[in-house]
């Protein structure tokens, strides 16, 4: 299948088995995101101790790409404060536009790259960074309606 | 079956040729367009009639007495003439052109509804409306101080027409119901329900959108008040559509938007309005718009809606019976009277990347809450993929189509 | 004159034939098209672009995942990133699609004004406003008590400045003023009118249905609060236009029409409406139409506004000048700043019998009130003919329409 | 000049020298007629002796195809009573969708024929006859709104 290069293998396992799925106990930060494409929903709880997080985890009913963008950035953030957070997601927005943009620093992220082809399902992808600004900035919730095309 | 009954031969392959679009690749695949509730496709036809219309005919149609104005005018309002025949109306000054059926809805809300309704009213809507038959009313709900009723619908998605009826209490000043769904296809029996409305003096818009590319509409036979379609679903030209309403109520009526072609005569004291139609239809309108109309109209007679309805119900039986044997697929809807939509999920795959990697196959399908969130919530789901299909579709393309999500169900497993 | 300040070479000729409709005859005698006010006439970039958008990419733009309504979407929305850059918006979320300048100013009416205005406020308008820039505003003052001023005008035609700003008193809760009038084609001093409105905190709105085909539009400097445009007059198909407005006021502005596209989420309970410009844009749009405003909005820079602007004051000088040869002829507004329209009458013929008569000889004028019935009025005439010129109209044509009117004029005599 | 057809001579003469042109002292009936098409306005005032016309005049600014229409309308239907008229008009009205009529019966009238290819100046010929019936049947006013193309 050719969309093979979009539900590459790694995005389709993190959809399989998302890493850090789930709620999270004593959460001192928590955001729902709504994705007005489809009403999809996803919600973040995190852990933040000294500015960085300790831990996060996230729910909620969504499509392959959401799930998977959620669960390898529970992975890359995981540790980070938010200025590194930022900085992050402004290179994964400019992956999405495709514009330059630092693939390394993306890690497996890098996988949504493909959504240059996708400009509809972009939003899927974003959802999880907006959530997760969301929450961290102290929001309830969060929606991608302003990132749609 | 006999000529009698079907007296226009149909020979599908031929039709379908007259769709220069579906001729095309996606993907490097062939074209497997299952998105027609969304926008139908334009035959030749259609897209050489507006071609030709502005390559020689163009004009305005403000009452220009030069000939090119004669010839866009004539273009123009025998498209109002075709519409009238082909909704069976009483008369063609009953048809107001729109930029489509939320125009028309939108009109009925400001123009009839605002000035009826006070606290205590009530407008009746169903569980499986449009969004475009719903936010007017809530909208103009929140203007008079009016509330919005909702009647139910059964689990396979067909109205509860005792249930309807039962809710048209007096506090009822207008009843709002779709022609066919659509997000699954159901055809409401508006005929019936019209009569339940009239002998409590309850006037019934209908949103027939779904209903006009897909079988044949008698203003009169249904009983109904108000009729709103939309030019670009019945394979003519985006931006055009129409409120057929009785006479009696489009005299009624204010105008709603002010501007040129709408008057009779203006001072800055007093402004006389022109009669109905043109009292609706402010500004010029969408002139190669309505001429492409015409030829959508015309095209559907030569192709015979009552060929349309019986090809597309056989399609429809096939497509189901095909969709049936995917493993893991929910199919929503199952009115026994229903158009050739198909909204359906497999188990474990979201909506949205079932429509990616159908694309991928070539297949275009809708995934989402197709602007009826309230049916989503119905069925306790945030979206669905849907099929829906037109007479220009084939079996093969159901074929290629069912293949296709058995391909994306096992990559997604 | 240097290049530097016409870097785009302007080639009439070349320009000319880009009009298919152009070479048509009429009445057996070659066209000269003189109702550019009315319409213009589509190039054949953008008709070619209608026509392979229904060939090739014609799909719903209301997101869609597939190919086809990806390319339409960016098609579609790629024509709002070339309008915000024709008229320098500050945004593209500030340009909202209409069916044309009727319903933009309409929409302000409903939106903006209504929920605004009480007894005692008023509305400031000018002598010389179309249709569409008068009956909404009655239509509204009707709906809440508020009134209608008229700013005057000079014999010319030419808006008295002065008068204007005295009568922004603090009743005034809006102004609106044509930027180019369609009948006697005065260009109104927009940026002078602002900053009088802006230093007394009232917000304007500039009816540009007129000035888009033929001067540069900059909103910015400009300062208005509200633009409204068609595109039907700027060489693009016909229902297709714009409101641009100032980011603060769509934001405050509730929702207009109720419809699909418009809603982040609904329920039978709460509806969350989208942000603008999307929360006034209900339902499926023109799409084939936008998209085909997007490469009139590049023709348009390709030819050059400028170039345009220079041939037609060329053009217009030219014409004037030799209609004041024709014995009789009296010629409606004389303003300095002035588009190519000449509104005229010869003395004991009337408007209708002119056109007639010059439509024989192939001269397509338009005859009438022209949608301004005050301006009529103000000149004491029922109706005048109206010679509109564009680009592509040429000095040739304008000698045979002088010839053919003065055929006409010793007929009647 | 092709549109000679129209504006042929007669036609051009009866705007030149409209008969009956004028106000009538004395009228029992009057009535105005707009042409909301351009906005000319058109004004006849009849004297009916015995359920006949005895005498009318017609004013007000047109355009050479009202004017002569009423010119020549005037002639004709001196003498007549009103279902004469009536069915007069339905000739007149068949004569301009190019339907069979008689035009003997509509004599000069049957200039107007020509109308057939000018649908939107039709109009210009009904006001008179729509002044006239609406005074007549002792309207105030009358438009042809409603018989324009
Ligand atoms: C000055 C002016 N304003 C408004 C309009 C109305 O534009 P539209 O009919 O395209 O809505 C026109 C054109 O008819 C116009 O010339
Ligand atoms: C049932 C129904 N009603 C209303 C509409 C709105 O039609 P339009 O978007 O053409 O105004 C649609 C189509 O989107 C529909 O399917």
């Amino acid at each position: 299948m050719s969309a093979a290069d979009l539900y590459r293998e790694n995005v389709l396992a993190h959809n399989r088995e998302p890493r850090n799925h789930g709620a999270l106990d004593a959460h001192t930060h928590a955001a729902d995101g709504a994705n007005p494409l489809c009403g999809d929903a996803l919600r973040f709880e995190l852990r933040v101790a000294d500015g960085h997080i300790a831990a996060l985890r996230f729910s909620g009913e969504s499509c392959a790409i959401t799930i998977a963008a959620a669960s390898m950035l529970s992975e890359r953030v995981t540790g980070l404060d938010a200025a590194a957070i930022a900085a992050l997601r402004a290179q994964f927005d400019a992956l999405l536009r495709g514009d330059p943009c630092d693939r390394d620093a993306l890690g497996e992220l890098a996988a949504f790259g493909e959504l240059v082809r996708y400009p509809a399902r972009r939003q899927c992808a974003q959802l999880p960074w907006a959530t997760l600004t969301a929450a961290l900035n102290g929001a309830a919730s969060a929606t991608t309606e302003k990132d749609s095309p | 079956m006999s000529a009698a009954i079907n007296p226009v031969p149909f020979n599908q392959a031929a039709r379908r040729a007259d769709f220069p679009l579906l001729s095309r690749e996606v993907n490097g695949k062939p074209l497997v367009y299952f998105d027609n509730a969304n926008t139908a496709q334009k035959p030749q036809r259609v897209i050489g009639t507006v071609d030709d219309f502005y390559r020689r005919h163009n004009a305005n149609v403000s009452r220009s007495v030069h000939t090119l104005g004669e010839e866009a005018t004539a273009a123009y309002e025998g498209t109002r003439d075709k519409l009238a025949q082909f909704i069976n109306a009483p008369s063609r000054e009953e048809v107001v052109f729109t930029s489509g059926t939320t125009n028309a809805i939108n009109l009925v809300a400001y123009s009839y509804a605002q000035p009826r309704l006070k606290p205590g009213d009530t407008i009746l809507v169903t569980q499986m409306e449009h969004h475009a038959n719903i936010v007017p009313w809530q909208l103009v709900c929140e203007r008079t101080g009016a509330k919005l009723k909702v009647a139910p619908i059964t689990p396979e998605g067909e109205l509860i027409v005792e249930r309807f009826v039962e809710l048209l209490t007096p506090d009822v000043k207008l009843a709002a119901v779709v022609h066919v769904s659509n997000v699954i296809g159901t055809v409401n029996p508006v005929a019936e329900l019209a009569r339940a409305c009239k002998s409590r003096g309850i006037p019934l818009l209908v949103d027939g959108s779904q209903a006009a590319p897909h079988l044949a509409i008698d203003v009169q036979a249904l009983g109904c008040d108000f009729y709103a379609i939309t030019g670009h679903k019945m394979f003519g030209p985006t931006g055009t559509g129409a409120l057929w309403a009785k006479r009696e109520h489009l005299e009624a009526m204010p105008p709603f938007f002010g501007g040129g072609e709408m008057i009779r005569a203006v001072s800055f004291e007093r402004t006389v309005f022109a009669d109905p139609p043109h009292k609706f239809e402010a500004g010029t309108p969408n002139i190669a718009g309505f001429v492409g109309l015409g030829a959508a109209i015309d095209y559907i007679g030569e192709v015979g809606i009552d060929n349309i309805r019986k090809y597309e119900s056989e399609l429809l039986a096939y497509a189901t019976d095909a969709l049936r044997s995917v493993a893991g697929l929910r199919l929503f809807g199952q009115a026994r009277e229903k158009a050739a939509v198909l909204s359906f999920l497999i188990d474990g795959v979201h909506a949205h990347d079932l429509a990616t990697l159908l694309d991928q196959e070539g297949v275009a399908v809708r995934s989402g809450h197709h602007c009826a969130h309230p049916l989503m919530q119905f069925y306790g789901v945030p979206a669905t993929a849907r099929a829906s299909l037109a007479f220009y579709n084939t079996r093969d393309e159901v074929d290629r189509f069912v293949a296709a999500l058995e391909k994306v169900r096992r990559l997604l497993m």
